[in-house]
């Protein structure tokens, strides 16, 4: 009836394409890296100063200077390259991450995202996420599509803080893919999960879209 | 000659600390944080500090022990979770937090310590980040202008030094040092291990040592891993 | 794999040149200037050039193959001395000449590759290089507005590459080249050897293989000397 | 009657200090590295990217890849460090070499440097030297007192375009010094060169300067 986290990172990691340089946020997006399709090169950026990150390391192998952005120990590859954090977000707003792969809190039908902070709530910060939607070529949200109350997360404009005004190109959520223009063209309804209908989709969005499934 | 080498924490940070001073701090989370220097800030006991960090330590660890201090008024961060002393002071306003997008406080640092005092980025733009600040179009697109950050002293730890203040860092424990390392007004570096001037291929120092005006070697790291992850190894 | 290996500078370039684009190369003065793909860029035969670099070559070397074919329409550059056709085509105006400041034309193509549209710097203020440019004053001085540049393609010369494009420079050979190296649309490097993949301490590298698209291994340097100076050996 | 070269050099290289990062420029300046006092710990930054720039390598033993700023063959030092020429304008820009000792065309009593083009000649441009007047934190030039055809350098006003206004800290000519106040204090002459009188500087200076001699 809906994707499951595991099925939305493998619809999103069909945005890969061979040679790209991506970085993927926490959550969702992590399980990415684990769908890469066999035989094609993405190397995975890590803001805090890592190209190539490969795998967590064996029980004991842990090293405490050589971790993600998630702040968890990961290993090398022989490709990686170390930088500094300036350097390592000069490749980020310069554009040179072909693709950003994040969680969403809400996002507009114009392509807002809000991610980082609930009114009310503490604020943690938004760490590297503004620089990520405002710098990487192509940005793709993973959500899912309602809160636990049932209200969409999809929405016309968003209610919660920014994170970027204009930055999501691809929406996916446990029910339903979507294509947004950032440059105001609105959104597009391309994929249903298995079993979902565009019925259920109409209920349960408050984004409006066009329908373009095939 | 002049030595920029101190015997210790206590020593390098000698006549440095004030109430009110700004302090920059490397690290991302608790990697590559200069432990030594933390400890020795909050035993200097110097109060009301701005504190510039991309993280502000998590409980019990880094930082965090100088704002279990009560020594910090201010903090630019990018992001400041698993800190609980920290979240109650700031929904209690006991303490003023200034967000800054990680990319934005990088960039800061780096133009602060190279003489740029502003520059346009278009992180932040629309959200509330921007607010208050310049917005202006290049290229057709809308940024937000940001300014240099310096402070009056920067701790930084690197992986290995010379007398000369050269430094190499080691893996993702670079991350914010470098930038800090040059925004100081005075710079203080702890390394792991001093090697002796001339030992390092100058191809591959991180840090040149003009940047550095004290240099120690600490002690007694830690390290503390915040998040444990690890895979099982394929039986054979 | 995709690849990112050309067998030499003819084929890195093929179906990168075209009238009109605008091109940066790395060096200073002739030292590491990447020879094979001035070379090759000359042997395309484009016209109407946009060449930003520090210099453009000096007589019979280096950009000079390029302006001497007739191929250049406006320059970029700090310093153009020790250049008599430039010196000719520039009085007689059949050439344009931007000059920037040393250190604002690295910052320049710095900010590019880093996606930074303009910042501001002590550099030029009162002189020629702030005419018809926004300036404003920060912390009671007064600064420049500048802009950041990029460039259809970037020709970087490395010491030392991998298959996945991470690069090493040598000495001072590596001034303008990691900069560019972030600031072209599509950047070629040419490098004296290529190493295996993971040979590389990821702790040395200067250009991670992200900003680089092709790479080939270049071919009898000549590594021109412009001031060979020497000392005498002392006697025993 | 008047200072050579070297003595010029001499009384700039009086303006070092212990821990110095210095730069010095093409011409005189450079001839500063030969006098460094005994005992005095000095950096030379080049700033085409190095930090320890060491003497002219022995014949046979020049590298291509290992210029200074002046495109002569050098050596490197124990101490020595390259970096990109970002990062070395960085340290020029940000405030973090110590000196700058530099020629010039013109000097003002207000402190502007006129040293990179005369109109109607070749413009070979202005390398780095814009940079150094207005990043560096002492700015010492070296120059000739006089024009050959008798005109004095150290003017009102500059008359050729400048490098940089109000950065010039202290003037060494081969006739005298003067301490110049960039904050519009004016110029001061402080030290007359050996057999030049105060008549001799009135009579060969544009510029108005309050006499401090001792």
């Amino acid at each position: 009836m809906a994707w499951t986290r595991e099925q939305m990172a493998a619809r999103a990691a069909r945005e890969l394409q061979e040679g790209f340089y991506v970085n993927l946020g926490i959550g969702i997006p992590t399980l990415v890296a684990n769908v890469i399709p066999d035989g094609m090169t993405v190397t995975l950026h890590s803001e805090n100063g890592m190209l190539g990150t490969g795998p967590f390391p064996y029980a004991g192998e842990e090293d405490a200077d050589l971790i993600n952005a998630g702040k968890q120990t990961i290993t090398e590859l022989p490709q990686t390259s170390y930088f500094s954090s300036a350097d390592s977000f000069g490749m980020i707003r310069g554009g040179h991450i072909n693709l950003s792969i994040l969680g969403g809190m809400q996002v507009s039908e114009s392509g807002d995202l809000a991610n980082w902070m609930v009114p009310g709530k503490m604020i943690k910060g938004m760490g590297g996420a503004m620089d990520l939607v405002a710098g990487v070529g192509r940005v793709v949200v993973v959500m899912d599509h309602c809160e636990k109350s049932g209200e969409s997360k999809f929405k016309a404009s968003c209610t919660l803080p920014l994170t970027g005004k204009g930055v999501v190109d691809l929406l996916v959520t446990d029910l339903a893919v979507f294509e947004i223009d950032r440059r105001g063209g609105g959104a597009r309804l391309i994929e249903l999960a298995e079993g979902v209908t565009l019925a259920d989709i109409e209920a349960k969005t408050d984004a409006t879209f066009e329908n373009c499934l095939g | 000659m002049s030595s920029k080498l101190y015997p210790d924490a206590q020593h390098a940070l000698a006549g440095l600390t004030a109430d009110g001073i700004t302090v920059m701090s490397g690290g991302f989370g608790l990697c590559g944080i200069p432990e030594n220097l933390i400890t020795a800030l909050r035993d200097s006991g110097a109060k009301n500090l701005t504190i510039i960090g991309n993280n502000v330590g998590c409980d019990e660890h880094g930082m965090w022990l100088v704002l279990a201090n009560n020594q910090i008024r201010k903090v630019l961060a990018s992001y400041v979770g698993e800190n609980k002393i920290l979240e109650s002071r700031y929904m209690n306003g006991e303490i003023e937090i200034e967000f800054n997008p990680q990319g934005t406080l990088a960039e800061r640092i780096r133009a602060g310590g190279a003489g740029i005092p502003a520059f346009y980025t278009r992180t932040g733009y629309g959200t509330a980040v921007a607010e208050g600040k310049e917005t202006r179009q290049f290229n057709g697109e809308w940024h937000v202008m940001e300014t240099g950050l310096t402070a009056d002293i920067a701790l930084v730890k690197a992986w290995k030094g010379d007398a000369v203040g050269n430094l190499m860092y080691r893996k993702t424990a670079r991350n914010f040092n470098p930038m800090m390392a040059t925004a100081g007004r005075v710079t203080i570096a702890e390394v792991e291990e001093l090697v002796p001037v001339g030992s390092f291929d100058p191809d591959h120092i991180h840090t040149p040592g003009i940047f550095v005006q004290r240099l120690f070697v600490g002690q007694n790291y830690t390290k503390h891993i915040e998040r444990r992850t690890t895979r099982a190894r394929e039986s054979n």
